[in-house]
C-alpha cells in the first residue's frame, strides 16, 4: 500500500529560490524514510509535484489536481498564506488537512474552528510575542522595555498587518512605545520609511518583511546608519537568501526561526548519506543541504511523516485518508525522546498537538547573520499565550459567526 | 526564363499576389520598364496598381501579402525576395500611395531621412535639399513645421521630395497627382519628365489621372482586377476608343460635361 | 465542402443581423451549450470543474469586461483586477451588513459598485489616450488595492485582512458542490456574454468601435465622446466586478486584496490580446490560452519529472509559454479569434485554395 | 427641373473667420455664404485653407476670430457632434473610416443619431432595439443601393481600394440625412469614370433630397460642371467668389490657381 | 532639525528618482525608436544583472564580466529583432506590446534556467555609508547612481536629436512602412536599439541589484519606472530624468508629510496619481510628442 503526499511546490517566479530548497528538503526526507524504513509502517510514501508559482489560482488548481490522486492526499503544505486561504474551505469539505507551519491564519491554531488547518510549531502571533520577549532579554528583563521605543516596520499587505494587534497588546502590557510604519508592497523602496525611523530614533525595529523587502530594508538601514543588530525580523526574513541579497549590510541582523539551519543534525547527515549517496537527492546543488529553507522542508517532511505514524497507531498500517491523517496531526507528540530518535534534537522545538491546539508548540528561536551564516543568539522562546489566546478567541468567534458555523466540542471527541 | 536575357531595367513576370493567405489580388501580372522610360500603370480602383508597386519594392510583406507566383527582375537580377533597403541602395524607391510622411518629424527632417542610404557629406546633403526646395518652393517655407500638420498637398510634395533625396535610378510613383492642385500636378509631372530626361531616371507610375499620365508617359499598361488587359505606347492608348471613353472621359464627340453623363451607361469589359 | 452558407438565404434584415448566420454555426453552438450545461456537470470530475472550468469561466468574464473597454471602445486599461476587487469586497459587505440579502442581488450590487468606481477612474480617458491612459489606470489598481488592505472596515476587521464567503444559496438551492458552483458560474457568464454580444452588434457597440477607430470622425458624425466612453467604463467595470465577486465567493471562498493585484490585471489583459481585441469569442479563447496552457505544460512536464530536474522543467514551461504567445502573434497578429475566422474562411472554400 | 434645384436663401454664413496655428495663418478674415440647395465649391492651391474652412464650419477647429451663423443661429464655439445633430455631415480628405468595421457597420454608425434605445434594451436586443436596428438597416440599404456598393456590404473597409472607401465615406455621411453636406476632395484618386459616377451621386443627392453641398475639389472639370457657385481661397485669403464662368474669367484666380492649362 | 529633515527627504527623493529614471530610460529608448511599449524591460534588467553576477561568480574579473554581459545583451537584442520584431513589422502597437509580454516570460524562464533561481549579493565597491552635509545625510551610492544616470541621459539625448541614426529611429517610430520605403533597414535599427536598451538594462540592473540583491524581484522595479515614464513622456529622454526627479521627490515628501494622515504606505499609488494630475494638463506627459490628429 502507498501513502500519497502532494507537493505543491514553486520553483519558478519570484520566490523560487526559497521554494526550490524547501520542497527539495521535504522530498528528500520522504525518500529518506522510504529508503531507510521502506516507508511508514511498511506503507510506502509516494509524492507528486505541482507547480503553483506561488499564485492563488494555480495553487487551487494544484490542490484539485492532487487531492484525490493515488489513494488520496495526506495533507498539503503550500508555504503560501494566499493559497492556504484559497483552499481552506475546500480542504474543510474534502477533509484534507492543511499544514501551515509558521504561516497562515494565526487564529487557525484553535482546532475547534479550523478542524483541518495546522499552523504547526509557531503562528505569526506567537512569533510576534516571542520577538518582543527576545528584545526583553536583550535589555535585561521585560521590565526594562518600559519607556523603550520600538518601530514595527511592516509589509503593506494583509500578511504585514497581521501582527499589529498582537504587538499593540504587548506594548500595552510592557509599557513600551510602539510605532507602526508601513512599507508599500513589494518594498523595493524604503527611503522615506527609514528617514522617518532615523528621526524617531527607536531602540529597536521589528521587521515584518517578506521577499525583496528584507534586503531593501537592510540596505536602507545601512544608508541611514541604523545598527542592524537592533533589527529583528520574523522567519520569512530569516533565510540565507534574505541576508545574502543585502550583502554586508546584513551583518549583525537578527531573525526568528522555527527550524535551525546547519548540517550538524544527524537527520541531515543521514539524508545526505543515504539519499544523496544513492544519487536520489532532489537538490540540483548539494551545497544547499542544511540551508534554512532546506531544513524547514525537512522539518515539514518530518511532521508530515510523524502525523502519518500517529494516525497509523490508531487506524492501522494501511493507506489512510485525509481525515485520518488529520487525527494524526491532532495527536502529534514529538518529545525530547522522540527528537533524539529522529536526530533532530534542538533543530526545532518539541511539538504536542491536540484537538484544541493545532499549533502544538509556540516556540521561536532567534539567529544572527554573521556575514556568512546564521548563529543562534537565544534559546527557544515560548509565545506569550496570555496575549495571544484572547485575541485568537475573539477572532475565532467572529469567524464562526460570519461563517454561521458552530465550534467543535473537543471534549466530546476522543 | 534566364535572367540575363531581358533587356529591360525592370521586368515583372506573371506574378500572383495573395493577401493574408486568402485574398487573391494579382492574377498573373507581367510588365516591363525599359531603361530611361516613363511607364504608366492605369486602371480602376482596386485593379491592383498599388499592389503591383508594393510587390516590386517588396513592401508587400509588411502588409502580410505574398508573391506566390512569378518573378521580378531589376537589371536582370531577381529582387522578389529582397528587402526594401537593398532595393533603395540599388536605386529603386517607391513613393507610397497616401503620402505616409513622418508626422512628428519636420518637413526638412522628412527629406533628410530620404538620404539615409546615401553616404554623402553634409555639403552634398545641403545641395540635395536645395534641389528639392528648388522643385517645391512651398516646402522651403514650411521646412520647420511638423509634417503631420502640413496640408494634404504639402505632404504629397514631402513624400515625393523625400524619395528624390535618395537619388534613385528608378522611382515607383503611386498616384502622385492625388489631392494636388492642377498646376502642381503639372509641375510634378514636369519634374518627372525633367528627372527622366536630364538624370535618366526611369519611372513606373500608377495613376488615376489618365489624362496627364498618358501625356507624359512613353508606354502604358492597363490593369483590370488583377490582370493586364491592354498595353501599348501612350499614343496608341490615347487613340483607343475604350480608353477614350472610360479613362479619358471623351465620348465620340469630345469631352462630356460631368453633369450630362448618362446614368444607365453600362460598362464594357475586356475579357482577359 | 460541408461548411458553406451556400443555399442558406437570408430573407430578412433581422436574419442577416442575427448572431449566428450560418446553420452549421448554430448547430455547433447548440452542441457546445448542451455539453457545458448538461454533460459536464454530470460527468466532469471535481478537478475539471472547480480546478479548471470555474476559474476559466470567471476569468473569461473578466476578459469579456476588459474587451468591452479595450477591445471595443479602445481604451487601454490595466485596472481590471482593481474593479474585480471592488466587486468582491462590495458583494461581501452587502451580504455581511444586510443579512438575508440574496446572493445574486449582492453580486449584482457588487457589480454596480465596480461600475461606479470604474466611471470615476474613467474620467481621465477624455483627455488621455493610449498607453498613457493604460498607465494612468494603474493609479486605480494601486489605489484600490491599498484602500482594501488599509481600511479594516472592508474586511470586517478580520485579523488577517481576508474576506470569507458565507454559505451561499440561490433560489433556495445550496451552492456548495463543484457542480452547483460550476452551473451558477456558467449561467451568469453565458448570460452576460450574450448581453455583451448584443450590445456589440447594436448602436452602442458601433459607437464604441467608432471611437476606438477614429475618435475625431466619430464625434463628427454625432457620437458624444463623454457619454460613450464613460458608458464603456461603467459596463466594463460591471463585468469585472461580477467576475471578481465570483472569483472570491465561488472559486476561492477566502481572499485578501492581493488576490486582485497588478498581475491579475495583466493576466486579464493578456487574455484579450492573445484571444483577440474586439471579439467576444476572443475573450474566451484568450482566457483558455492563458489559464489552461500553463497547466497543460505543467502536466506535460510531469511526464518527464523523473528524467529531468523539476527545476529545469518548471522554467522550461515558462519559456515555452512565452514562446507560444509570440508564435501565435506572428501567425496571426489579431489574435486567436481572427485565426479561427480565417480557418473558417478557408474551410468555406475548401477544397479550393481561394 | 426638380423643385429642390431652385436655390433658396442663406443657411450658413461665415463671418470674418480667422484661424492660425502657431505661426501659420490658415485662414485670414474669410467670409462666405452657403445658400440652401446649392452646390458650392471651394477651390484653391494646396495649403490654401480649404479643409480648415470645413473644419471651422462643423466645429472641429475653433477660429480665433469670426463666427459661423447656421440657420440664423450664431456661434463661435461648438462641438462637432452638436453640429452633426443640427444636420451637418461631412467626409474627410484623408479617409476617416472606422477601419475595424465592415462597410455596413460604418454606414449604420452614421445613423446612430437616429437611434433612441438605451444600452439595457440593447443588451437584451429586444423590442425597440430590434425594431430600430431593422428600420435603420432599411434606410442604410437604400443608400447602399443608391451608391451601388451592395457587393462590398460585409467587407471590412480596411481592405477596400481607395476609391470605394471614399464612396463608403459618402454613404456614411448620407446616412445621417444631413441638410448640409461637406465633401473634402471626394474624387481624389479616382479615374474619370469613377468621377463621373461620383458627380452623379452628388448631383442626385442634391436633386432628390435637396441637400446643400459644400465641395472641395481640385478637378476643374468637375468643379466647373457641377457647382452653382465657386469660392477661391489662396494662402488663407478669399480671392474669388462667383459662378463658374465668373471664376473662369477672374484674373487673380487664373494666376493663383488655374494656371494657363485651363 | 525640521528643515534639515525636510532637505534630507527631498534630496533622498531626488536621488531615488534618478534610480527610477534609469529603468524608465530603457522604455523610452525602445518606445521612441519603434513605438513599442516594451513590457520585457524588467525581465531584461533581471537577465542582465543575473548574467553579470553569475559570470563574475565563475571568477571572471569585474570589467571583463561587464564586457561579456554587454556582449550578451547586444546579442539578445539582435536575437529579439530577428525572432520577434521582424515578423511583426507594421503591426498595431498592441500586438507588439503583447509580443514583448511573451518575451518577458521567455526571458524570465531563460534567466532562471541558465543561471539558477538563487539570490546573489552584488557589491560595486561603493560603500553605501552616508556622509554628512551640515546634518543632512547624503548617500554616496545614490550620488554615484545619479551621476551615471545623468551621463546616460545626456548621451542618449544627443544621439537622438543630432545623429542621422537618431532621426531614422524616430522615423521608424512614426511609420514602419514609410521608413522601409525610404530604405531605412529596420533590422539593423531595431537590433541597435534593443542592444542599447540591453545596455541601459544592464546599468539599471547593476545599480538596483546592488541595492536589492540580484533576484527575481528586480523585475518589480519597473513599477517604480512607469509613473516616471508617463509623467516625462514616453518619447522624451530628458523627460525620463525630469519625471524621475519629480516622482522621486514627490512620493517621498508625500509619504512623510501626507502619509501619516491616512496611515502611510501611500507610496505605491501616489506617484501614479501625481502623474495622472500632470497628464490631465498635458496628455502626452511633460515632454512627450503630441499625438497628431488631422482630418
Ligand atoms: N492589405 C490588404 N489586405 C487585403 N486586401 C488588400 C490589401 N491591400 C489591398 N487589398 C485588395 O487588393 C485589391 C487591389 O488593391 P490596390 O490598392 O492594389 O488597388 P489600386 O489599383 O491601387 O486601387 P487604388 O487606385 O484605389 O489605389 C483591392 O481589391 C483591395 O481590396
Ligand atoms: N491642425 C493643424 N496644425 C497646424 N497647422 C495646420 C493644421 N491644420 C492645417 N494647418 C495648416 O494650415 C494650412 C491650411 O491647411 P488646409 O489643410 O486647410 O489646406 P488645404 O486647402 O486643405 O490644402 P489641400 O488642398 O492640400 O488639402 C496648411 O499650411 C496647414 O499646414
Ligand atoms: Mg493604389
Ligand atoms: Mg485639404
Amino acid at each position: 500500500a502507498d501513502q500519497f503526499i502532494p507537493i505543491p511546490s514553486y520553483r519558478v517566479g519570484a520566490y523560487a529560490s526559497g521554494g526550490a530548497k524547501f520542497y527539495g528538503g521535504m522530498i528528500d526526507y520522504l525518500n529518506y524514510v522510504n529508503m531507510k524504513e521502506g516507508g511508514v509502517g511498511g506503507v510506502k510514501l509516494t509524492y507528486e509535484e505541482c507547480e503553483t508559482e506561488y499564485k492563488n489560482d494555480r495553487g487551487v488548481e494544484c490542490y484539485e489536481r492532487l487531492k484525490a490522486k493515488n489513494g488520496g492526499a495526506s495533507a498539503f503544505n503550500f508555504m503560501s498564506t494566499g493559497i492556504t486561504y484559497a483552499t481552506m474551505d475546500r480542504a474543510e469539505k474534502d477533509k484534507i488537512p492543511l499544514m501551515t507551519m509558521g504561516f497562515g491564519r494565526a487564529d487557525a491554531q484553535d482546532g475547534r474552528a479550523f478542524k483541518y488547518v495546522f499552523p504547526l510549531i509557531t503562528s505569526y502571533w506567537s512569533q510576534a510575542t516571542a520577538k518582543v520577549q527576545f528584545l526583553g532579554q536583550r535589555v535585561g528583563g521585560m521590565q526594562n522595555l518600559k519607556g523603550k521605543k520600538i518601530v514595527n516596520l511592516y509589509h503593506g499587505s494583509a500578511y504585514g498587518k497581521e501582527t499589529i494587534p498582537v504587538l499593540d497588546a504587548m506594548a500595552k502590557k510592557y509599557g513600551f512605545e510602539l510605532q507602526h510604519v508601513e512599507v508599500p508592497a513589494p518594498g523595493t523602496e524604503q527611503q522615506s520609511q527609514w528617514l522617518e525611523i532615523r528621526r524617531a530614533r527607536p531602540d529597536f525595529v521589528l521587521l515584518r518583511s517578506w521577499g525583496v523587502m528584507t534586503p531593501a530594508a537592510l540596505k536602507s538601514a545601512q544608508k541611514v546608519g541604523f545598527p542592524r543588530e537592533n533589527i529583528v525580523a520574523n522567519w520569512w526574513g530569516g533565510s540565507e537568501e534574505d541576508a545574502i541579497a543585502a550583502g554586508d549590510a546584513a551583518k549583525g541582523y537578527i531573525a526568528g526561526s522555527f527550524a535551525l539551519d546547519g548540517r550538524q543534525f544527524p537527520v541531515i547527515q543521514n539524508i545526505e548519506k543515504t539519499v544523496y549517496g544513492a544519487g536520489k537527492g532532489n537538490l540540483s546543488d548539494k551545497g544547499f543541504i542544511g540551508t534554512v529553507n532546506y531544513n524547514r522542508g525537512v522539518v515539514s517532511g518530518i511532521l508530515m511523516v510523524e502525523a502519518i505514524r500517529a494516525a497509523q497507531k490508531k487506524y492501522g498500517a494501511k493507506t489512510l485518508n485525509g481525515d485520518q491523517i488529520r487525527w494524526g496531526m491532532e495527536n502529534l507528540n514529538i518529545d525530547a525522546k522522540r527528537q533524539q530518535e529522529l536526530g533532530v534534537t534542538d533543530m526545532f522545538p518539541q511539538v504536542k498537538t491536540s484537538c484544541q491546539n493545532h499549533e502544538g508548540s509556540g516556540y521561536t528561536r532567534f539567529m544572527q547573520w554573521d556575514g556568512k551564516d546564521w548563529k543562534p543568539v537565544s534559546g527557544w522562546i515560548k509565545a506569550d499565550t496570555g496575549v495571544t489566546l484572547p485575541l485568537i478567541k475573539a477572532s475565532v468567534d467572529k469567524y464562526s459567526q460570519e461563517k454561521s458555523m458552530k465550534l467543535r466540542d473537543c471534549a466530546a471527541e476522543k | 526564363m534566364q535572367a540575363t536575357a531581358t533587356p529591360y531595367l525592370l521586368s515583372v513576370n506573371n506574378i500572383e499576389v495573395i493577401y493574408n493567405h486568402v485574398i487573391l489580388v494579382l492574377k498573373g501580372v507581367s510588365l516591363d520598364v525599359p531603361e530611361g522610360q516613363i511607364v504608366a500603370l492605369l486602371g480602376a480602383n482596386g485593379a491592383g496598381k498599388s499592389t503591383t508597386l508594393k510587390a516590386i519594392s517588396s513592401l508587400l510583406r509588411s502588409e502580410r501579402g505574398d508573391i506566390t507566383k512569378g518573378t521580378i527582375e531589376y537589371r536582370g537580377q531577381r529582387i522578389d525576395n529582397g528587402t526594401p533597403d537593398q532595393l533603395v541602395k540599388q536605386g529603386v524607391i517607391q513613393v507610397m500611395e497616401g503620402r505616409h510622411c513622418f508626422g512628428h518629424l519636420t518637413v526638412e527632417e522628412n527629406l533628410l531621412t530620404g538620404a539615409y542610404t546615401r553616404a554623402i557629406s553634409r555639403s552634398e546633403i545641403k545641395l540635395a535639399l536645395e534641389r528639392i526646395y528648388h522643385y517645391f518652393p512651398r516646402l522651403k517655407t514650411r521646412r520647420q513645421s511638423q509634417a503631420g500638420y502640413t496640408s494634404g498637398g504639402e505632404q504629397q510634395m514631402v513624400a515625393i521630395g523625400r524619395a528624390m533625396m535618395a537619388d534613385p535610378k528608378m522611382i515607383l510613383l503611386d498616384e502622385p497627382s492625388m489631392g494636388l492642385a492642377p498646376q502642381i500636378v503639372e509641375e510634378i509631372f514636369e519634374i518627372v519628365r525633367e528627372l527622366n530626361q536630364q538624370e535618366n531616371v526611369s519611372f513606373l507610375l500608377a495613376e488615376q489621372n489618365t489624362n496627364v499620365a498618358l501625356r507624359y508617359a512613353h508606354y502604358g499598361y492597363i490593369l483590370e482586377n488583377g490582370r493586364v488587359v491592354m498595353d501599348g505606347s501612350a499614343d496608341e492608348l490615347r487613340s483607343n476608343e475604350d480608353v477614350k471613353e472610360f479613362y479619358l472621359g471623351l465620348g465620340g464627340e469630345g469631352r462630356k460635361s460631368f453633369r450630362e453623363v448618362k446614368h444607365y451607361r453600362r460598362r464594357k469589359r475586356w475579357l482577359a | 465542402m460541408f461548411y458553406r452558407e451556400s443555399g442558406q438565404f437570408k430573407s430578412s434584415y433581422a436574419a442577416d443581423s442575427a448572431i449566428l448566420t450560418i446553420a452549421q454555426d448554430r448547430l455547433f453552438i447548440a452542441a457546445l451549450l448542451a455539453l457545458a450545461f448538461v454533460v459536464l456537470p454530470g460527468l466532469g470530475s471535481d478537478y475539471l470543474l472547480s480546478g479548471i472550468l470555474i476559474p476559466f469561466l470567471i476569468l473569461s468574464l473578466a476578459a469579456l469586461g476588459l474587451n468591452i473597454l479595450t477591445g471595443y471602445a479602445g481604451q487601454l486599461s490595466l485596472g481590471s483586477a482593481a474593479f474585480m476587487a471592488v466587486g468582491a469586497f462590495a458583494t461581501y459587505n452587502f451580504m455581511l451588513r444586510m443579512p438575508g440579502m440574496p446572493l445574486l442581488l449582492a453580486i449584482f450590487l457588487g457589480g454596480l459598485m465596480a461600475a461606479l468606481v470604474g466611471v470615476a477612474f474613467g474620467l481621465p480617458s477624455l483627455r488621455i489616450k493610449g498607453f498613457y491612459l493604460a498607465v494612468a489606470t494603474l493609479a486605480a489598481q494601486f489605489f484600490i488595492e491599498w484602500v482594501f488592505t488599509k481600511f479594516g472596515w472592508f474586511t470586517n476587521y478580520s485579523s488577517s485582512g481576508v474576506i470569507s464567503a458565507p454559505p451561499m444559496q440561490v433560489f433556495g438551492i445550496a451552492i456548495d458542490t463543484p457542480a452547483s458552483k460550476y452551473l451558477l458560474t456558467l449561467s451568469i457568464v453565458a448570460l452576460m456574454a450574450l448581453a455583451a454580444k448584443n450590445m456589440a452588434r447594436a448602436s452602442i457597440g458601433r459607437a464604441w468601435m467608432a471611437i476606438r477607430d477614429m475618435d475625431v470622425a466619430a464625434e463628427v458624425i454625432g457620437i458624444p465622446m463623454l457619454r460613450t466612453k464613460l458608458l464603456a467604463f461603467a459596463i466594463s467595470s460591471f463585468y469585472c466586478g461580477v467576475a471578481g465577486a465570483l472569483y472570491a465567493f465561488v472559486l476561492l471562498g477566502t481572499v485578501d486584496a492581493q488576490a486582485f493585484d497588478l498581475h491579475r490585471s495583466f493576466q486579464v489583459l493578456f487574455m484579450i490580446i492573445v484571444g483577440g481585441v474586439g471579439s467576444i469569442l476572443g475573450s474566451f479563447l484568450g482566457a483558455a490560452f492563458i489559464v489552461l496552457l500553463p497547466i497543460c505544460l505543467n502536466l506535460l512536464g510531469q511526464a518527464f519529472h523523473d528524467t529531468i530536474s523539476t527545476q529545469f522543467l518548471a522554467n522550461l514551461e515558462m519559456m515555452l509559454f512565452g514562446g507560444l504567445i509570440i508564435f501565435f502573434l506572428i501567425v496571426e497578429p489579431h489574435g486567436l479569434a481572427r485565426l479561427w475566422q480565417i480557418a473558417k474562411e478557408k474551410l468555406r472554400v475548401w477544397p479550393f485554395p481561394h | 427641373m426638380n423643385p429642390h434645384r431652385k436655390i433658396g436663401d442663406v443657411i450658413l454664413q461665415a463671418e470674418a473667420i480667422s484661424l492660425s496655428f502657431g505661426g501659420v495663418k490658415a485662414l485670414t478674415n474669410i467670409s462666405l455664404e452657403v445658400r440652401e440647395h446649392e452646390v458650392l465649391s471651394i477651390i484653391g492651391p494646396n495649403g490654401a485653407g480649404k479643409s480648415s474652412m470645413l473644419n471651422v464650419i462643423n466645429g472641429v477647429y475653433h477660429p480665433q476670430q469670426g463666427r459661423v451663423i447656421y440657420r440664423g443661429e450664431a456661434r463661435s464655439k461648438m462641438r462637432p457632434h452638436e453640429a452633426a445633430r443640427q444636420g451637418i455631415a461631412r467626409t474627410f480628405q484623408n479617409i476617416a473610416l472606422f477601419k475595424g468595421m465592415s462597410v455596413l457597420d460604418n454606414i449604420m454608425t452614421g445613423r446612430n443619431l437616429k437611434m433612441r434605445s438605451n444600452f439595457i434594451q440593447q443588451a437584451l436586443y429586444w423590442g425597440r432595439t430590434q425594431r430600430e436596428e431593422i428600420a435603420n438597416r432599411e434606410q442604410v440599404e437604400k443608400i447602399i443601393d443608391f451608391l451601388e456598393i451592395q457587393h462590398i456590404r460585409k467587407t471590412p473597409v480596411g481592405r477596400l481600394p481607395y476609391g470605394l472607401q471614399k464612396r463608403v465615406e459618402l454613404a456614411r455621411a448620407l446616412a445621417a440625412e444631413p441638410t448640409l453636406l461637406l465633401l473634402d476632395e471626394p474624387m481624389a484618386g479616382m479615374n474619370v469614370e469613377e468621377k463621373q459616377d461620383m458627380c452623379r451621386f452628388i448631383l442626385d443627392v442634391n436633386d432628390e433630397f435637396g441637400t446643400t453641398i459644400v465641395l472641395i475639389e481640385h478637378d476643374m472639370g468637375v468643379v466647373m460642371d457641377i457647382s452653382d457657385r465657386v469660392v477661391v481661397l489662396d494662402y488663407g485669403k478669399k480671392i474669388g467668389d462667383g459662378t463658374p464662368d465668373e471664376i473662369r474669367g477672374n484674373a487673380d484666380v487664373i494666376a493663383a490657381y488655374l494656371g494657363t492649362s485651363h | 532639525m525640521e528643515w534639515q529633515f525636510f532637505l534630507e527627504v527631498l534630496v533622498g527623493g531626488l536621488l531615488a528618482g534618478v534610480m527610477y529614471s534609469l529603468v524608465a530610460l530603457g522604455f523610452v529608448l525602445i518606445y521612441k525608436a519603434s513605438g513599442v511599449f516594451n513590457f520585457a524591460q524588467g525581465a531584461m534588467v533581471l537577465f542582465a544583472a543575473l548574467s553579470f553576477v553569475s559570470i563574475q561568480a565563475m571568477g571572471v574579473p569585474f570589467w571583463l564580466a561587464l564586457l561579456l554581459t554587454l556582449a550578451l545583451m547586444v546579442l539578445l537584442g539582435v536575437g529579439i529583432e530577428r525572432v520577434v520584431l521582424r515578423p511583426l513589422v507594421n503591426q498595431p502597437p498592441i500586438t507588439l506590446f503583447m509580443a514583448t509580454i511573451g518575451l518577458s516570460f521567455f526571458l524570465e524562464g531563460l534567466a532562471q534556467m541558465v543561471w539558477g533561481t538563487d539570490v546573489h549579493g552584488l557589491e560595486l565597491g561603493i560603500a553605501d555609508e552616508p556622509f554628512d552635509v551640515g546634518g543632512v545625510f547624503i548617500s554616496k551610492f545614490d550620488l554615484f547612481a545619479a551621476a551615471v544616470g545623468g551621463t546616460l541621459v545626456a548621451l542618449l539625448a544627443l544621439f537622438f536629436s543630432k545623429t542621422k541614426l537618431g532621426r531614422a529611429l524616430r522615423a521608424v517610430a512614426d511609420d514602419h512602412q514609410a521608413a522601409m520605403s525610404v530604405g531605412i533597414p529596420l533590422k539593423h535599427i531595431w537590433a541597435i536599439v534593443w542592444g542599447v536598451a540591453g545596455f541601459v538594462a544592464l546599468v539599471a540592473g547593476l545599480l538596483w541589484g546592488s541595492r536589492l540583491g540580484v533576484q527575481f524581484a528586480l523585475t518589480l522595479v519597473v513599477l517604480k519606472a512607469l509613473p516616471v515614464l508617463i509623467l516625462g513622456g514616453f518619447t522624451s529622454v530628458p523627460g525620463a530624468i525630469i519625471g524621475g526627479l519629480i516622482i522621486g521627490a514627490g512620493e517621498k515628501l508625500a509619504e512623510v508629510y501626507l502619509g501619516p494622515f491616512v496611515g502611510g504606505g501611500i507610496e505605491n499609488w501616489f506617484p501614479y496619481m501625481l502623474a495622472l494630475l500632470f497628464l490631465l494638463v498635458r496628455p502626452e506627459g511633460l515632454f512627450g510628442e503630441k499625438h497628431i490628429e488631422r482630418v
